[in-house]
């Protein structure tokens, strides 16, 4: 039996450990440096219909125990993602969840229509909480009558099961759980980042071209934890949880919260091996526990 | 291969003001490809500091199994690492990057190399290699001020070397450019590393000549995967934009839009 | 010249920092360590029209680069504050910023109307987010009408200038401070604390007794500069910045992002002499950045 | 009075399996008024591990300014500490908090001390002193099991010493009740510190006699500002709460609320 093994809407995961969106690109450069089908899955970089070229530079700002980051959902667009970047992935034994993004509900379709057709894109991740882009992205994670109406049309065109990724920039992140579960979809991933801010001491100038970036890392663990504990309360679809993951404890803490797998982000900056590495420590962590297999875990907070 | 290795150090020595030379030795050594080459190192084990600084291999020792590296201890990592003692251990990733291709450059030639500030340590390694195959190098080297020079003498070992302060308080007043202004040597490739402002200048001068630029941005992942650190490029070329850490950060002049 | 003086609505400050409420009790352990005559400003912890006992225990929880807590309002009540916290503090040379809690808005303006009378209150600053109470707080700083007419309210019965405390826990944060604005306000603090939960590895069970806490320190400097940022060009009315400052130069920041004086909260608990460590240095810090006059950065980053 | 030291390490031991014993000097030695008190210290200079951790003084030598802390290394804060070395520097906040009442037992008279785990270093500065003015100190000291037991020669040396450990590795097997309850000599007071299900059971079993419990809680400020540690008090007490840090963490047995 392997003790690790998670069932999701769409992912058959041999165990509950993904890189996050945005911060493994399609994976090629963590692949020179380990067997990639080790795996949970992985969530590609955002995708969009036309290449983006992102914001200006600097990027990325290093704040307390957490970073801000302004990348602008640089990618090489649709067409390539499909005749390159997802080829590529095909030779790894490892289910990909595509990060769908867009500026109009039409080229979320678009996308999520085309990208849900290739053979390894086991599931779609529909962002709509990118805090970096001026349209698009976080404002229909705002709203959640407009998030319930995208979900919706994207289930509509999509051939796998819909995650929506939700921004924790809102008042009330239940009402926005419950809308897009309301509008169809199979499971919810969050969070994304919070808006933060870095300035110069000696200008007083934003560190980041674009202003304002968005905050992730070890600082913004405690908001995501509280989240998904509430989320995981108001809505019945599976959770992928995120936000600050670096190391094997902050796996548990996720899972009794309520997420049933998770996704690690900045914390492959600073070990690229952390993933496997996470791997590798689960089984003694679930040993020490007292708990032979991990989905004992999922939720353990609310029972208590 | 890029690894991540916990490099012990072997020393640690402030050689001008906030200015520290640290020597580091580990199984890394052994990837290194080429001069220019970088490090990215995790200043501490905590996670206030999260992310890695990216710092140039000054000068490799392969008999000892050990670099150099030459940084400023500026901000709150730098400072951290500048206290680190010497049996310290830190946690390195790399080789990364493409570094300057020192078979741009035939014996019996000559090169220019230029640095301005923290970009100088790379391109003492550079030297040493170009030396050893029998290149001639020119050093013109820049710096704010006199407290702040380090290395004149161990590249003066390698070859002429001219020193410039923009205070004059060392060397020649004013930057790198007014030196090269002056010089009338015939030289086959031109080798950079230092600020923006003086890539560009530099760029401008010697436009049409064979030449080499080492750029800085930031960075997240250090390889390849976040495009934090991208930049465009000229018009013409194959790709809208290079990825510092790892397309470069050594680039062929012309081709980073600067 | 004092380089560091800072005229606000109520408060002539020699200079601009002052312990944040509920970081500094009503002044008299740290008064046991320093001249509080040295300070700005003192933000005396909450007061509510009866006493609290607050939330059970453990009521803090440490993160990384910050903390949560769920005080939950612990104070002696309104009469105690009246006849023995503010007249100890009489003998400082020190304005006081009463901040001001409660359920209903009937206990608010009761509070208020009281405690604006006593000879050393300058201000008042009106508590609409503490997230650790079940009634009342937060409640009232998510929805913009209800704060605007809280704020009215407490602004008619008020003898002394009236700031208004913003939660970061909201979609949009200069709405809530237009709102406030509108209804009155003299003034805007920001930010309180962001939700935040932390869980015990071990059995899986919220660390903090009321299981969600305020998220504080170092970790949520980023937001709140980003919030201070935003809402300094949202209002005309001046702000007192707080957030994760820790050190002289955080300082530097809260002012560059547009704020007019600082609080400190946490950073009270890592360094009980902060504050006068920081009013030391700033001088100093002013000359580095060649600036006669500490009044010159403020705003500064929206100038560039 | 409550001073901020940065206290130089003179001494960092292992004594038992994650059980370790730090020797401080600094000029906060010189403030202690009572055994029983405690440091607020900060493990790190990084703000990773924001908050300090309070540690109860153990041991005071006056002559060579250094007090003695042992603590079990747990968490991240105090894992950290046990890495420290000889001659580094800590910042302390201390003395804090009201300690045991060496002046409530006579000389001649007998008091005994009961600990629990991490609970029984402020009881040997007790006991010292207690021994010192010429009471006859008796100890009861639980332990989980063998491999954490510590100090059995040091108490040993100042009075009669009963080791329990809840395994029964070493001395008697159970808790510090099974010790107590086979007690027979009288005794004028009894002192105890330990976790609060040992605290409520000893409180339990010596109802009506005097006694005197140091207590825990979840710190911030550590020195009564933030209403962080407050527990409530038994029916009838003149306050509803009391301060662990300002007020204790040191009570008459029957005023806090167990
Ligand atoms: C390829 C490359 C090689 C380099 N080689 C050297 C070298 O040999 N010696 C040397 O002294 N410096 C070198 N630098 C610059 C060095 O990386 C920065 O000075 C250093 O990261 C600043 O960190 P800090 O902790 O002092 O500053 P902080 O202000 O604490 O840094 C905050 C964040 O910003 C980043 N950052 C700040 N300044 C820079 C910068 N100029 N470039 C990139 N990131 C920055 C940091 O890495 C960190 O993520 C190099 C940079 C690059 C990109
Ligand atoms: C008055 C007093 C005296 C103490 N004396 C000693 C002593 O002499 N030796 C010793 O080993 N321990 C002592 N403790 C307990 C000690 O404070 C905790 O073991 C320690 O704070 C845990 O920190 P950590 O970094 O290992 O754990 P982490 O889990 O990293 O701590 C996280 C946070 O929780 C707090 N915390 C965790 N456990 C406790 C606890 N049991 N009590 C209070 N705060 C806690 C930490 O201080 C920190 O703020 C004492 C506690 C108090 C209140
Ligand atoms: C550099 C960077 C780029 C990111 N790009 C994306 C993206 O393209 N799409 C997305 O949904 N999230 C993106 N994110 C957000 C992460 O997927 C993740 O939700 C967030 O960083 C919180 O997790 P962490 O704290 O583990 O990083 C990005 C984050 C970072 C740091
Ligand atoms: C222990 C604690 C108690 C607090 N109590 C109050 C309070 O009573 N009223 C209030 O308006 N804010 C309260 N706050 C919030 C602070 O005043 C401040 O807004 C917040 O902590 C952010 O600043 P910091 O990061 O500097 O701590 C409290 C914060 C802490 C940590
Ligand atoms: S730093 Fe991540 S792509 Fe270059
Ligand atoms: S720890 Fe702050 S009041 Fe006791």
């Amino acid at each position: 039996m392997n003790r690790l093994s998670v069932d999701l809407p769409g992912l058959q995961l041999k165990n509950p450990i993904m890189p996050a969106s945005g911060c493994f690109g399609f994976g090629q450069e963590y692949g020179n440096l380990y067997d990639l089908s080790l795996l949970g899955a992985i969530m590609i970089k955002a995708t969009t219909l036309e290449m983006r070229l992102g914001n200006p530079t600097p990027r990325v700002a290093e704040t307390s125990s957490g970073m801000l980051n302004a990348i602008g959902l640089q990618n090489p667009g649709l067409k390539s993602v499909m005749e390159n970047e997802l080829p590529w992935l095909e030779k790894f034994d490892v289910p990909i969840i595509a990060n769908v993004a867009g500026t109009e509900t039409s080229d979320y379709v678009e996308v999520a229509r085309v990208i849900s057709s290739a053979p390894n894109v086991n599931a779609l991740e529909l962002n709509i909480s990118c805090p970096n882009v001026k349209e698009g992205g976080i404002t229909f994670g705002t709203d959640p009558i407009v998030a319930e109406k995208l979900t919706a049309a994207v289930k509509a065109v999509s051939k796998v099961p819909v995650y929506v990724k939700l921004s924790p920039n809102v008042t009330n992140v239940s009402e926005i759980a419950r809308a897009v579960e309301a509008g169809g979809a199979d499971g919810i991933t969050m969070i994304n980042t919070l808006l933060g801010m870095r300035l110069d001491e000696k200008t007083g100038r934003p560190v980041i071209a674009n202003l304002t970036g968005g905050l992730s890392g070890p600082a913004i663990k405690p908001v995501a934890i509280k989240m998904v504990y509430e989320v995981s309360q108001a809505v019945r679809i599976p959770i992928i949880g995120m936000g600050g993951i670096t190391e094997t404890s902050d796996v548990i803490d996720f899972l009794s919260a309520g997420a049933s797998a998770v996704a690690v982000g900045t914390a492959n900056f600073v070990n690229p091996f952390i993933c496997p590495t996470i791997i590798k420590e689960l089984p003694a962590k679930l040993d020490e526990l007292g708990i032979n297999h991990i989905s004992e875990l999922i939720g353990r907070s609310h029972r208590l | 291969m890029i690894i991540q290795d916990r490099m012990k150090i072997t020393s640690q020595n402030r050689l001008a003001h906030n200015i520290f030379e640290m020597k580091l030795t580990g199984k890394l050594v052994g990837e290194i490809s080429s001069p220019g080459q970088f490090i990215h190192i995790r200043v501490s084990d905590s996670y206030e500091l999260l992310l890695r600084r990216p710092i140039s291999i000054a000068s490799i020792n392969e008999e000892k199994t050990e670099i150099t590296i030459i940084y400023r201890a500026e901000g709150k990592g730098t400072t951290e690492l500048s206290k680190k003692r010497e049996g310290d251990e830190v946690d390195v990733l790399g080789p990364l990057g493409n570094g300057f291709p020192v078979e741009e450059t035939a014996a019996g030639e000559t090169a220019i190399l230029i640095g301005g500030g923290i970009g100088v340590p790379p391109l003492y390694e550079l030297s040493k290699q170009l030396t050893a195959k029998g290149v001639k190098c020119v050093h013109v080297l820049g710096f704010q001020s006199e407290n702040v020079v380090f290395y004149e003498k161990e590249f003066a070992e390698l070859g002429e070397t001219h020193i410039v302060t923009v205070d004059g308080t060392h060397g020649t007043a004013g930057f790198v450019t007014t030196v090269m202004e002056k010089f009338e040597e015939k030289f086959s490739t031109y080798y950079s590393c230092g600020p923006m402002p003086m890539l560009n200048a530099v760029e401008q001068m010697y436009k049409g000549q064979k030449g080499f630029l080492s750029f800085e941005q930031r960075m997240g992942c250090g390889i390849g995967a976040c495009f934090a650190c991208v930049c465009r490029t000229t018009e013409g070329s194959d790709k809208p934009y290079i990825k510092v850490c790892s397309d470069g950060p050594v680039f062929p002049a012309g081709v980073v839009s600067i």
